[in-house]
């Protein structure tokens, strides 16, 4: 069966390692940070500002100066820190930041992310996605693997404006987890109970199988 | 001691014209100058070019002054959260340049900082790097940026002393400290205005010499835009 | 919380290795890292790039380590307290770049902020712009100036929590903050280590993100360079 | 009769405007701060990080963490604010400082400035001049009009490395107040008791001299 979106977030906490500093863009990706594996400690950067994010506050205690990229009300943890705009964009592109989890509206068999545009419709801007995807060594996609139409977004070549270039390095969908190889997307997982076959009619892009491919433990 | 102190929103702005270039810190509505906003409504001007990274929400914010229509050019990286923002764009009555964040930042600092331009990764190889000139350091290609400055640079802080020296709270911070170093003119309001002196000197953001004026504004609303919260155990 | 905190100097510079590039903080014998100066001399590694301000004096600070000539080639702003420099450098035992202090400020913070090259008009028609790409901007020329980062950072806060988290204090924070951008592995000492949570974290100068490891000093002589006082009325 | 140090700051200080930021560089600059006119309000920033730097410390009251950019001990006054170096040289190099002063070896009729190196005998290094005078606006040079051996140190053009290019606005010596103008240093005062011919004498470039020259004030 497909993954829900909190399937997905589930899937990537695995990928966090001890010690890393961890940026969470908007929507799948912040529900990461609910699914932290045991004895590993990540700090999480909102890009607004600070570093060491804690949950949501309790009811009444939110506070308006207070908040995540994502203009969400949060809390802070013991040695968290705030910071301006322009520092938090030096620890980004410094590559300070050891991996940036983020949505797409498109990801291409090389690398290439679409995620701010889509051309006389819907212009939100890119935010710090930019910034986030030039920079970072190790950028892990969040998404669906099909849009509403059930049409792939794992493409051969992105239709929208690129948000970045050959930097996508790993996606996580509700059928599978992805490398990008020399030559395509490399199939490393399933979904639970997803074939491969699904996989690859969900796939527009070059999907490269190569021996067994194994279930998603969650 | 050089001292900043205005007594309201309304003299803080002396000076606006239209046509100008201004800048409005805060991220989404966390951090905005509120009061210098409805002052700038009031004022009239218009064909303005705003520098902000959001454009506020339909009904606060710098969404007051796309409802009167005095904004002529939006500079910002991300403008979801504005549906009149979104029908003037779109219809082009708007001229929007969007601009990665962390650009955005960085200019905005060069700006304040006499840096009149800087190579960055972001942006290469998308809508953002046409025109710029591209050069390759440590493997991986960059665009140059130019700075950015403002006729008017507006800033709200927590507290700040008579010589315009800024602190900042939470989250709130954010792009106020390198707006604050780019305007011509830059205008502080604060929830708290206390005599020099009175604040650490190891614990100011801003430091006054980027401030040309100073004011405790007069009501601050600090409307919060997705309340988020869990239920007490 | 990820955790930085190592026992003392002589941990805090394992790693360290001849032919290396170094960052020292401080200004003059202001704010700079004691302890691990200390400890990079009893290391006995050598062949050493050096990149900081000032190039301490004869019997303190960096004075140690050109005493001891390990340093092959040193990156500054102002060498003029230090006679054994003055030597090795007109015999030619040492090479020297001499930059100007705010380049070699600005080049530190963008080692640390992912900025390969930026334009500064300092520097212009001098030694300094020698080989070095001309631009004019706002009728100016500036030059083009590349960033600067290193194997090791060292520098000294005030106050520091477990994670990394860093406060200086008056005028010993000055080259600190950058170079703790800069480094590879950025280490801090400080006067005063405290559990994560204890820093008011709006008044944190370096967030710990920069550093790698902290330590408490074993000791501060904290050495004044120029003894300047008024009498007592 | 020629001003000695004291007397050339006092006459730098009468140049301070109400509401300015003052960067006064090492040596003579220095002594300005006791000359501040009445009424007239400015604060001193010192290149390795405060703002409203104040006098010299009580006896016993010295703070190692407390100097200034000549590396003395320093008090600060109420309004007073501490910042990193790359802070510091925002606020020169984007103009935010309204006037430095700053010794030197050699000017040039044309502005340009000498003062950080005799090559093969003394390299002090530049420290932050090169940041100061190729930003500021307004640059007052303070100095004596000939070295120790009686030779002009305002010549056509200067010998030593320079510090900057076409900056320096004003110089203030011990024998006469000069601008730098088109064609040369534009004799503006004299110091008390010294003639026209004294300062002719002492000056390699060309000094334009129009009119009467008033004597200095102090």
């Amino acid at each position: 069966m497909a993954l829900d979106k909190i399937g997905i977030a589930q899937r990537i906490a695995q990928e966090l390692r001890d010690g890393w500093y961890v940026n969470l863009g908007i929507g799948i990706p912040t529900l990461v940070a609910n699914y932290i594996p045991e004895g590993v400690n990540v700090e999480f950067q909102s890009e607004n500002g600070i570093l060491g994010m804690g949950p949501f506050p309790f009811e009444g205690e939110e506070d308006a100066d207070l908040i995540n990229a994502g203009k969400q009300t949060i809390t802070n943890l013991p040695g968290a820190v705030y910071f301006d705009s322009a520092t938090s964009f030096a620890m980004i592109r410094g590559q300070h930041v050891q991996l940036t989890v983020l949505g797409a509206m498109e990801v291409a068999q090389n690398g290439d992310i679409a995620n701010w545009k889509i051309p006389n419709r819907m212009v939100k801007g890119m935010g710090g996605a930019m910034d986030l995807v030039a920079s970072a060594d190790n950028i892990i996609v969040a998404m669906m693997h099909t849009n509403k139409k059930g049409e792939s977004k794992m493409l051969k070549e992105c239709t929208l404006p690129l948000t970045g270039v050959g930097c996508v390095k790993r996606v996580v969908t509700n059928l599978a987890v992805l490398d990008i190889v020399e030559g395509g997307f490399k199939l490393i997982e399933r979904a639970p109970g997803v074939s491969v076959d699904e996989i690859k009619n969900a796939t527009e892009g070059n999907l490269i199988i190569e021996g067994e491919i194994p279930e998603m433990s969650l | 001691m050089i001292n900043k102190v205005v007594a309201n929103a309304k003299e803080a702005t002396q000076g606006v014209e239209s046509g100008m270039t201004m800048m409005f810190g805060g991220f989404g509505l966390c951090g905005i100058p509120e009061n210098v906003i409805q002052a700038v409504v009031a004022s009239g001007v218009n064909q303005l070019t705003c520098i902000s990274n959001n454009a506020g929400v339909d009904d606060f914010g710098l969404g007051f002054m796309l409802q009167t229509k005095q904004i002529k050019k939006m500079i910002a990286s991300y403008v979801g959260e504005n549906d009149e923002f979104e029908r003037q764009m779109l219809s082009g009555e708007l001229e929007v340049d969007l601009i990665p964040q962390g650009s955005l930042a960085e200019r905005c600092r060069a700006g304040g900082a006499g840096i009149p331009a800087f190579f960055t990764p972001a942006g290469f190889g998308t809508e953002v790097a046409e025109g710029k000139e591209v050069r390759e350091y440590n493997g991986k290609p960059h665009i140059l940026e130019t700075a950015l400055t403002a006729d008017f640079a507006f800033v709200k802080a927590w507290k700040g002393d008579e010589a315009g020296n800024l602190v900042f709270k939470g989250t709130a911070r954010n792009f106020n400290p390198m707006m604050a170093m780019a305007g011509k003119t830059t205008v502080a309001e604060v929830e708290e205005l206390v005599p020099a002196g009175e604040l650490d000197p190891n614990e100011i953001h801003t430091p006054g010499i980027f401030v040309q004026r100073i004011f405790k504004g007069e009501t601050f609303e600090k409307r919060i835009e997705q309340r988020t919260v869990r239920a007490k155990q």
